[in-house]
């Protein structure tokens, strides 16, 4: 295959401006235009090439690889339509690089992710809980661990920005929860340095690191939504970031009542390899409408529920003392440890479509606390 | 007709660093008392072991800190009561970036500090020292890597450190 | 926050050609002008405004909701360059709904994924890959599992295309690992017909949807790499699709022998969620260098490796016969069962940078085989 | 000076399908040999059972296959000793998906099928049939959830459709 491929095959180039002209006589590329013949004729702006964009983009690694929207200044001027204050005014600090996030930083890596202006507030609120000290950001960014941001989206922003919360939610398909996510990934690169390889250190990294964004199923949810559990009024939205791995999968068809149901999840969750197992801390239950109503229909509430998972999702110590950080005995009883620390590490939601299936997200541990915010 | 199409401009998503430079503290001399400061990766207590016997002259304070995560208020002070104090283990990306952090909070209180990373993180903690104000800490390489090996290949790798973590530490003399 | 949305922003409007226009007295946006006094004016073809296409297309269900590269006709045709023969050839039938994958339709959405012209040869590859009937696209593709299709390079192409095999190398950051993992979910949306809630009924989908595309660290790994495992001679390259969930992790730094890493392995592999312990099939095993070297070093070999892990990666049958398909007898002894049904259902690759992990993916079970091809 | 800039056009990702529409079989009248096709989701076997016991006329015919996978080739031919096959049960996305596949497998085979699936699968399952060239395939809607229900309430959504499946299978009469 090596010799179907020139050096300069549209990666260095710079030249697809080419493209744009097709019947002009001049098909010179020249950004900025320099000599007095040039200058003579009609000037049109244009919106930038995306290809060239994405790409000159990308090999300055501020991207994901992926296409972006070029962020001019006309786009970025709309997001601050959406927002208060001084684009200058710094929101968070984020480390580990320590870098200012402003309106205006916000706002171009908003527009690179594809998000649409009226995200503004939300984008701000969400970077806004990135820069809480515990969440611990210098630590989940520069990290081993495949750790990435999961953000959920609860209250009536759900429904007017048009989240996903139903079929598909944590996967592609739907643009505020895909543009949110990624925007959120871009703030971490271009903010904070997390540029995988050099200020993001993840191993082998994971999937969840291009977009981990959706919205609680409030409506096909038998419990209180994630907000108001942590008292913020229904009546506001709510944004939460949490740092998790990719969420994976309890298929659980058979179960009729909520001790079985409950028993192959925490079987599922209670492994050693998770961060949890040597240095506990959140556990992330992502619950489908049905087995959210399989266990509640047995008149569990939700902090029954995640008293039973706490209890329950335990480790034989000599499994889970394997870890970077060593496992602290303060944790352990009768040599097993809790991959929680307490029943508030149990962190539960209900999303999701049809279907019989629950996912479960380990976090990076004792080393991460979530956040929530209300939305104005 | 002649028409020149001009692209917009694009605006950066780059942040700008909001850090200002601190300062380092000066080893003194001489070194009556020291503090390690174990962040319990795996190896680390090796390292610190093998680097007390070869430290005889000096008293050692050993406390230990979270891997990943900041030291507590009270994991710090200890650690503040060396004349100086080294952190280990940094060996992966988040127990060298606390290391690293943990070491300019050290230096903020008048400590003054060296840490131990692995080569393969060492760029990285210099870049995050960097970011952080302290372009000049103290950070001593040690070949990577550390964690899952048999403890004797460990203090073979520590041997080689030794030498320039002592003319650090008696330069002054 | 309701009343900062106008209902037109940026949704439906169509007329982002505005935004192309500054100094022009006209700003009316008609793509396809119908006037006479119209056609006297000076027409110069310009690219798509990609937020109007990205848009459009999003509303269609096109895309994964994130901005793609306007599939124009020249775009198109530089895909021709790299490929052989007619555009209206179909390289593959995919199912569920028997979509004709010719080489216009892999082009124009591996235009759309924001591929580079010369990825076109490895497209066409995993796509008749995909219409492998012993992959089952039909069930991975409309399952509520969050099942995804996993795509692992191996051979000399991985650097002739500079794919990520190092730090990293399952997330952002790379953007061939980034855009061919997103053109194969594209022909899965557009030609195989799986879009999110209508064709794929993935109860909570998976962020894995987005992209989950990387390359074997063969330079890193002490063993055979996978192509080569497969017959497929080591001077070629060889793409891999196999049904994966997202990867999620092992952390082991603590271990200095094989049998005390792999145990932490085998213990995070066994669970009763996944789909192997009702349908044993594939389990896919990402190890990082340093962790495979740990193995290797006391003189394991890869296979001794799939073995270990086939032999004691087992879950208790009363917790494992939970899934949506009975649970056959014939895989299990004493009351356990393997959840792989031999040892070449443990894929083995070695991937990522520095660091002690190691990253397990469960498969879809039974009704799923990886599939591998050479490539030219 | 006027300009007007024209957006070029894109090309569509969407694919056309390649599947030409296959015959359907007629039921015929009377029935004798009925065969019921279980792909062991849970409910199934409630609902196949509850129907077996109405069906009294008819022999029974019971052969399994793999939910989200298709029928072995035994499996079918087993399937096909009918004079129509009932297969049960498409509540999920791939167990629907090849319970709508494999009825078209025995179709092509000269079996006349009936599926039955739960109404919240049952519109992607009348979308997948037309794909597969048979819009008219035989579906029957049951509610939906059926997995995770103790067998009463599963018997009780079956008597609902009963008289719909015995209006298809007695139809010809």
């Amino acid at each position: 295959m090596s010799n179907k491929i020139p050096d300069n095959v549209d990666k260095s180039c710079g030249c697809l401006i080419e493209d744009l002209l097709t019947k002009s006589e001049d098909s010179k590329c020249t950004g900025q235009p320099e000599n007095s013949d040039y200058n003579k004729r009609e000037r049109i702006m244009v919106d930038p090439d995306v290809e060239k964009i994405s790409l000159d983009f990308y090999q300055k690694k501020f991207t994901d690889g992926l296409p972006i929207i070029p962020p001019t200044r006309s786009r970025v001027n709309k997001f601050y339509q959406y927002s208060k204050g001084d684009p200058q005014e710094v929101m968070a600090i984020l480390p580990p690089l320590q870098g200012k996030a402003t309106r205006e930083k916000i706002a171009v890596n908003g527009v690179m992710a594809g998000c649409l202006p009226h995200f503004m507030p939300l984008l701000e609120k969400a970077v806004m809980g990135l820069g809480d000290e515990k969440f611990n950001l210098a630590g989940v960014n520069s990290t081993t661990h495949p750790v990435a941001v999961c953000t959920i989206i609860n209250g009536p922003v759900r429904n007017e920005l048009e989240f996903n919360s139903k079929s598909g939610c944590l996967g592609p398909g739907n643009l505020p929860n895909a543009t949110i996510g990624r925007a959120i990934r871009f703030c971490l690169i271009n903010i904070a340095g997390a540029v995988p390889g050099i200020g993001d250190h993840s191993t082998m990294g994971s999937s969840s690191k291009y977009s981990y964004c959706f919205a609680e199923n409030e409506e096909k949810s038998p419990w209180e939504p994630l907000n108001v559990e942590r008292n913020i009024l229904a009546d506001s939205g709510a944004v939460t970031l949490l740092g998790m791995e990719a969420a994976h999968n309890v298929n659980d068809h058979r179960s009729q009542n909520a001790s079985d149901l409950l028993d192959t999840i925490i079987h599922t969750a209670a492994t050693p390899g998770c961060n949890n197992s040597h240095v506990p801390g959140e556990l992330l239950v992502i619950m489908s409408p049905e087995h959210a109503r399989t266990i509640s229909d047995e008149g569990w509430e939700k902090k029954d529920v995640k008293k039973y998972i706490h209890q329950h999702a335990v480790v034989p110590v000599n499994l889970a003392d394997r870890g970077g950080r060593k496992l602290d005995e303060i944790w352990c009883k009768e040599n097993m440890v809790p991959i929680t620390r307490k029943i508030d590490d149990v962190v539960i939601v209900v999303a999701g479509g049809p279907g019989r299936h629950t996912m479960l997200a380990h976090g990076f541990g004792t080393s991460c606390e979530s956040v929530t915010l209300p939305l104005d | 007709m002649k028409v020149n199409l001009v692209e917009k401009e694009v605006m950066d998503p780059l942040a700008e660093s909001g850090q200002k430079n601190i300062l380092l503290n000066d080893i003194p001399s001489p070194v009556h008392q020291i503090s390690f400061f174990d962040n319990t990766k795996p190896g680390a207590d090796i390292i610190l072991n093998l680097l007390k016997t070869r430290l005889k002259q000096m008293d050692v304070i050993e406390s230990k800190k979270p891997a990943g995560a900041a030291a507590s208020k009270s994991q710090l002070e200890k650690a503040a009561e060396g004349d100086v104090s080294i952190l280990a283990l940094g060996d992966c990306g988040s127990c060298t970036t606390w290391v690293i952090l943990d070491a300019i909070r050290l230096e903020k209180e008048g400590v003054p500090t060296l840490s131990i990373c692995s080569h393969k993180f060492t760029p990285f903690a210099r870049k995050l020292a960097q970011a952080h104000g302290a372009p000049n800490l103290r950070i001593v390489e040690i070949a990577h890597p550390i964690a899952g090996l048999d403890p004797e290949k460990v203090k073979e790798k520590t041997n080689f450190i030794i030498p320039e973590i002592e003319k650090i530490l008696y330069n002054a003399d």
